[in-house]
């Protein structure tokens, strides 16, 4: 065909992306137990493995299928479903911008810009430096410190588009690993 | 106000999440009573505290519980923690600053309807409070307060914490129950009823945090305390959010009942308004639940003032009855957000549209498609392309989705539709003035192209559309492309 | 059976189907996307909303409900009233089918389901004139998503048939919907195309242009096609089929719903199993061996040619005495080469393909009886490949591909004498025990190995009557063209003796006379060979045929 | 043959009135007698063709006339058929014949590979300029045809594109290819991103 079409019979190996390994499989396997169905693991399974992977690759897509006995497209379902997750790399640190109606009622349209000017990338895009991407959501639940703004799991409240640069540059941002409990704590060694 | 905090009365006690804490305080000693009253006269005791779900349809909860079947072997306790609603955060608060409280409510729910699993399904984007709550869960399992044969009654419940990932409609209960099952969140058709088959096909049970962060103080205050605080129909305290340009944005407790304008400029509340702006709307029970007027309506041109219609609406009483007089949906969240008035009133739409168009679940083709539509008309309103026809057709389009009507599978559409209506209707006039204000050969760039003819057409065929008005008078002189 | 009403008629309906489908079947045009009888009811494309009534709270009397009920997901139960021509009804109908239009492109004139597409009808019926939306509408790319489909995306309608087909039929869930709100879409994992064996069916599900069969792909419009009643020859089940044709030939094969055997689906072996029909290398022409090679000959002269020959075989074989060898058409050198004649088998056998309708088979086996009554009579070569796939919903695929194993073998049975299988009737024919047969063939594939080639080889007056060229073509002595399946009337007996009549859509291609009409004229009946007539014939002795099996006509878009 | 091959027709039932066929005789005779006594428009019924033509008299209207064929290019100089077969369908001669294919183009999918009119067996009506929903086939004021053998006049494709070229002076294109995204002209090649990149 020569007018445009997406081939989706393929997937070429590059574009298959990084797979998950044997402990982050094993901790999916721990879930088990929780629910009576393997395919009700797949919420907590895709929180585990983006914590490892940072990302859903096609491949990790293909192997959680495999483990939880799905069709490997019910997992691309609910993949693109939730915003949650996301189907390309991203950075290391990702901004979750809010941009529900208090957030822009107090300045969040200009914590936006500002931001996208001083990233140089839009929504759902990365640095060249592979350090930053961000993404907005529709509420953080945090309306009483509008705008407000998530990097990785950390909030930051009340932030105006002056504060970025201070919130950028802050050293913390690269080891903001929250006290996680057990429980979507990806296995120690996959971290990238 | 003599009115004592108890929802809330751990926010801002040191150390609150923990277990010694809050047992300090007399905590778990409402669950203590409820394990010994049998499950049926628990159930009893909640249908004669008529505790309103406070999710936002404030269906009662002893009612919703009789539903389960009397013959069932498994039940599921869902616990509704997706709090998504725009400028909601009640749940968060409590989360934070109280999570057994929470824990002790699923307990006593859990044992009034017989379930030994009890979900607790939280929205992805809560990371801090998903922790609270996790290290609260392990502390009370450690305490004998779940697992196995709690406190010596040989009643069992498990309870886990299941995390969301950003959908506003996993906070309908059957899109929340898919969502746990592990597919997308797509509202089900009922019948039937989750209480009926609901979870992995089961009996279930969904109920709110709020909801259940009631229970134990219903037993250990007794059900005359309860009665005694509120309106005729709404009983209980409410936490109220109220967020915006004002001067104390934050969550407080109030029995139900309180004004909108208690709300926003009482000094235990909201403490007015910041920079001594006036208010030109409030969305008071979260977005869905639609808009209210503030001090400042649209002047009419000629100064003169229609009692029907320019009066401000902030008398309007946060309770389960008193919002409907004001047109709108329900009490909702009771989460209040104020526009002030240097807002354009076109921001406000495009922002709602946005919302509803980005979450809709895209089952209902009302849904899927007049969400996206309006939000595509709300764009071209704000950047200067506006008819006057648009608003009609936004309203039209707003009247024709939603579960009132019996048009959708859920009511995500009416909450779409009541926000979008409700500023239409009530700032028709100020959305005149701004498209009247603007350039008159803006449109050109955002109309199709191919379907010039359209611009001219607004009448649905058999149906009467106010006539077209609009901006521009003359046909625009539509280029073909080249 | 519960009677309901709708608009004021009572209809009476089966018991257990949602109102949708009693109205459906009652011949109601009610516009509906989502909903498919075979599949599970989602009730997501709230097109076809109803009215209903119920008890009123307040005064206890039956009343307009004052909301609207999807019908499809209302079952019927005795005494339900229930309205589609009200105003409620037609404005949410309008309302829908604007909000379809909204993103759906206008491409109808290259769209292949133009014609016999749902949003076209219903937007003519229901729809409004013109679209109110003056922004561009949201363009999605078109998928590859398998060998055989195309996803055209932005004409999808979300119905979401498809990924339930293959969920629920298929059982093996290649298609998802992916995405949410007006950004969902159909798609597949890449690199896990749509290929099941009943894949094709998810383009007759879709009932907008958005998957569409490659192979049918602008070849032509619908509307130029004629439908015969059809049943595929593809396997043992006898799945019933709409062939589309027009003068220029067949153009695809569309399941034709029987609620006994394939419901409203077919295998893709089903559908696409008509390309042979249209090989250029079809016989076109009887040929007779003379000297060494193939020379055509004139239908006319067949039956002389034939009968002749046969008869004289026959004779050879009979104690009577020699045969009349000499009046036979071919070089007497040639007949001369068999020399066994076994106990208890004629020298002449009739191999009965099960690519055969039961009337032809009959009038072959009558006409071989009628020339030696001890002519072997063989069932010819059942191809199988590989073993029975069950899919969740019951639908079965045979391992046995040919329609009519069962039919031939029943009038075998009954006609008795000596019969054979086609391993007995080769082990035979390498002993030489065979002075001539009549070879049936008819398959799609070659289906002549080197062994069947080497013992048929072993017999002097071969007839082969095949669709194709094969190995036999220098053993036999008189090659006669056979018409595939499509250009022939009759009627096959499934696997399970279900006894299914099919009607011919195309002519015989130029030259190639169809088998039934052939074997008429060999047994000197005068006339035209109608299935009907024979079948009819054959009920008088065999009381299996006297009946056959026609599934429901449903009204259109009742499925 | 099936038994829905067969057309039965019926010849219509005449009444005793038109059995007479004297008022259609009269009918006829009117007109005959009109032209006789009308002097002034005489000369204006008969043209000494070809000497002279009506484009000489001035009588040709060339944006209505019924003539010969031809096949509109779209802005790129392509055939702006789509190959809808909808003027095939219309015809009531028959005399259109096309075979679709697949287009080379990337903004396009569908176009005739072959267009056959036999301007023979045509009865220029204009339905298929009617049923045209790109306006790609037009009826030109070209009203000689001429030529030695039938098989000259079933135009092919390349010829009514030709035409086109050689009548575009006479008579402008009627529409512009301006219908909906895909079907002419270079738009459509804006096609958004597939989901799984473009997730906001």
């Amino acid at each position: 065909m020569s007018w445009r079409t997406i081939d989706r019979r393929t997937a070429a190996e590059q574009d298959l992306g990084p797979g998950l390994n044997d402990a982050v499989k094993e901790k999916i396997r721990s879930f088990f137990p929780r629910y009576p169905t393997k395919r009700a693991v797949l919420l907590p399974a895709l929180h585990i493995a983006q914590d490892a992977l940072g990302y859903i690759s096609l491949r990790a897509m293909r192997e959680l299928a495999e483990l939880l006995e799905l069709p490997p497209s019910a997992v691309l379902d609910v993949v693109t479903f939730y915003t949650h997750f996301w189907t390309h790399s991203r950075g290391r640190k990702t901004i979750v911008l809010c941009r529900s109606l208090t957030c822009e009622l107090m300045g969040g349209g200009r914590v936006r810009e500002g931001l996208e000017q001083r990233l140089g990338i839009g929504e759902h895009e990365t640095t060249p430096d592979g350090q930053w991407s961000y993404m907005t959501e529709e509420c953080l639940a945090a309306c009483e410190h509008a705008p407000c703004l998530l990097i990785n799991e950390k909030l930051h409240k009340g932030v105006q588009a002056e504060d970025l640069d201070r919130i950028l540059v802050d050293p913390e941002n690269d080891h903001l690993d929250m006290p996680r409990s057990t429980l979507f704590d990806a296995p120690a060694e996959t971290k990238p | 106000m003599t009115f004592g905090r108890v929802l809330m009365r751990h926010v801002g006690v040191p150390n609150s999440t923990s277990l010694a804490v809050y047992k300090a305080d007399g905590g778990y000693a409402g669950a203590a009573r409820a394990l010994q009253m049998t499950p049926d006269d628990l159930v009893e005791l909640v249908k004669k505290a008529n505790l309103r779900g406070r999710g936002g349809a404030g269906f009662p909860a002893g009612v919703k519980w009789t539903f389960l079947p009397k013959d069932r072997t498994v039940t599921y306790l869902c616990v509704n923690a997706d709090e998504s609603e725009p400028p909601t955060f009640c749940n968060r608060v409590l989360i934070d600053s109280d999570p057994h409280l929470l824990l002790e409510g699923v307990l006593i729910a859990a044992y009034a309807t017989r379930t030994t699993v009890a979900y607790i399904y939280m929205r992805g984007e809560f990371c801090e409070q998903f922790h609270i709550l996790q290290r609260a869960l392990d502390e009370a399992y450690a305490a004998g307060y779940f697992g196995h044969n709690i406190l010596g009654t040989g009643h069992n419940l498990e309870c886990y914490i299941h995390r969301g990932a950003g959908a506003y409609v996993c906070g309908e209960e059957t899109g929340l129950i898919e969502s746990l099952e592990g597919k997308r969140g797509w509202p089900r058709i009922k019948p039937p009823f989750p209480a009926v088959e609901g979870l992995f096909r089961k009996p279930t049970v969904v109920n709110n945090v709020e909801t259940l962060a009631c229970l134990p103080h219903i037993l250990t205050r007794g059900l005359d305390w309860w009665l005694s605080i509120g309106t005729a129909n709404s009983k209980g305290p409410k936490m109220y959010c109220i967020s915006g340009p004002v001067n104390r944005p934050g969550c407080y407790e109030a029995p139900l009942g309180l004004t909108c304008r208690e709300l926003i400029y009482g000094a235990d509340f909201g403490g007015g308004m910041r920079d001594g702006k006036q208010v030109k709307a409030v969305f008071p029970g979260g977005l869905s639940m639609g808009a209210l007027r503030g001090d400042l309506f649209p002047k009419p041109p000629d100064g003169k003032v229609d009692p029907k219609q320019d009066y401000d609406e902030l008398d309007c009483a946060l309770d389960f009855d008193d919002v409907r007089k004001y047109d709108l949906l329900g009490l909702g969240t009771a989460a209040a957000v104020v526009v002030p008035e240097d807002a354009d009133i076109r921001d406000v739409l495009l922002n709602v549209t946005r919302f509803y168009a980005q979450e809709s679940c895209g089952q209902c083709t009302q849904c899927r498609e007049g969400t996206a539509w309006m939000y595509k008309i709300a764009q071209r309103i704000r950047a200067g392309a506006g008819r006057r026809v648009d608003l009609d057709i936004i309203e039209e389009t707003s009247r024709n989705m939603g579960m009132i009507p019996g048009l959708s599978i859920c009511g995500l559409p009416d909450g779409a539709a009541w926000p979008i209506r409700t500023l239409i209707q009530k700032f028709r006039r100020e959305f005149e003035q701004r498209i009247a204000a603007q350039e008159p050969g803006a449109a050109q760039s955002l109309i199709r192209r191919t379907n010039a003819a359209a611009y001219e057409l607004p009448v649905l065929h058999g149906r009467a559309v106010q006539p077209a008005g609009g901006t521009f008078a003359t046909p625009l002189d539509v280029a073909p492309p080249r | 059976m519960p009677k309901i009403i709708i608009d004021g008629h009572t209809i009476e309906c089966r018991s257990g189907i949602p109102v949708l489908q009693a109205a459906l079947e009652a011949g109601l045009a009610v516009p509906h996307y989502c909903y498919h009888p075979g599949l599970s009811v989602v009730a997501s494309c709230r097109l076809c909303l109803m009215e209903m009534k119920m008890p009123n709270p307040k005064t206890g009397q039956m009343d307009w409900a004052p909301k609207l009920f999807p019908s499809c997901q209302t079952p019927v139960r005795d005494g339900l009233e229930v309205r589609f021509r009200s105003d409620p009804v037609r404005e949410n109908q309008q309302h829908v089918m604007e909000y379809y239009l909204l993103n759906h492109p206008l491409d109808c004139p290259v769209c292949d389901k133009a014609g016999e597409c749902y949003l076209q009808d219903y937007t003519e019926a229901n729809g409004p004139a013109t679209s109110r939306m003056v922004e561009d509408k949201t363009k999605n790319p078109k998928k590859d998503i398998g060998p055989h489909t195309l996803l055209y995306q932005d004409r999808c309608v979300l119905c979401s048939r498809c990924v339930r087909f293959c969920d629920e039929i298929a059982g093996t869930g290649e298609l998802a919907v992916v995405g949410r709100g007006s950004r969902c879409e159909i798609d597949v994992l890449p690199g896990q195309p749509l290929e099941n064996p009943l894949q094709g069916n998810v383009v007759d599900l879709c009932p907008v242009g958005a998957l569409l069969d490659k192979g049918f792909l602008f070849k032509q419009r619908v509307w130029l096609l004629r439908s015969a009643r059809s049943v595929s020859p593809a396997d043992s089940r006898g799945q019933t089929i709409w062939i589309d044709y027009n003068e220029a030939g067949i153009h695809r094969i569309r399941p034709r719903y029987n609620e006994k055997i394939n419901e409203w689906w077919i295998s893709d072996e089903a559908r696409f199993g008509w390309k042979h029909v249209h090989r250029p290398d079809r016989l076109r022409q009887p040929r007779i061996r003379q000297g060494v090679a193939l020379q055509p000959a004139r239908w006319e002269e067949l039956p002389g040619l034939l009968r002749a020959p046969f008869a004289g075989v026959a004779a050879c074989a009979s104690p009577a005495g020699p045969g009349g060898g000499a009046r036979l058409a071919q070089p007497p050198s040639l007949l001369g080469r068999g020399q066994g004649e076994g106990q208890g088998i004629g020298p002449l056998a009739a191999v009965l393909s099960p690519m055969l309708t039961c009337e032809e088979a009959w009038l072959l086996a009558k006409l071989a009886r009628s020339l030696a009554p001890q002519a072997t009579l063989v069932l010819g070569h059942v191809p199988v490949s590989g073993h029975d796939q069950t899919y969740p919903n019951g639908f079965t695929i045979k391992a046995e591909k040919c329609p009519n194993r069962r039919g031939v073998e029943t009038i075998l049975q009954h006609l008795g004498g000596p019969t054979a299988s086609f391993q007995e009737f080769l082990a035979q024919a390498v002993e030489g025990r065979f002075r001539a047969a009549y070879v049936t063939g008819g398959y799609p594939d070659a289906w002549v190995t080197d062994p069947v080639a080497a013992a048929l080889a072993r017999i002097p007056f071969l007839v082969v009557h095949d669709l194709f060229p094969s190995a036999l073509d220098g053993a036999a002595a008189v090659q006669i063209p056979g018409a595939a399946w499509t250009e022939r009337e009759g009627t096959f007996m499934n696997c399970d003796g279900l006894l299914q009549p099919f009607e011919r859509a195309l002519p015989p291609l130029e030259g190639v006379k169809a088998d039934g009409q052939f074997f008429y004229e060999l047994l000197g009946q005068p006339g035209l060979f109608r299935a009907q007539t024979v079948r009819e014939t054959m009920a008088a002795e065999l009381p299996q045929f006297s009946e056959v099996f026609i599934p429901r006509d449903l009204p259109k878009r009742a499925h | 043959m099936r038994d829905d091959d067969i057309i039965v027709l019926k010849e219509p039932e005449l009444t005793p009135a038109e059995r007479l066929y004297l008022p259609q005789i009269l009918d006829g005779l009117k007109t005959t007698l009109r032209h006789m006594f009308d002097l002034q428009r005489r000369h204006a019924v008969v043209h000494q063709y070809p000497e002279q033509t009506r484009e000489d008299t001035g009588e040709l209207r060339t944006a209505n006339y019924h003539g010969v064929h031809r096949l509109n290019k779209d802005p790129d100089g392509r055939v702006a058929c789509v190959a809808c077969f909808m003027c095939s369908t219309a015809c009531p001669a028959h005399c259109i014949h096309i075979e679709a294919g697949e287009s080379p183009w990337p903004d396009r999918e569908k176009y005739p590979v072959q267009f056959d009119i036999d301007e023979l067996r045509c009865i220029y009506c204009g339905l298929c300029e009617e049923a045209c929903p790109v306006d790609a086939i037009e009826l030109t004021p070209l009203y000689e045809l001429v030529s030695c053998t039938r098989e000259e006049l079933i135009l092919d494709k390349e010829k009514l594109l030709q035409i086109y070229e050689e009548t575009k002076g006479i008579k402008p294109r009627r529409n512009p290819p301006v219908t909906d995204y895909g079907l002419t002209g270079t738009q459509g090649l804006d096609v958004a991103e597939p989901n799984m990149k473009r997730k906001v």
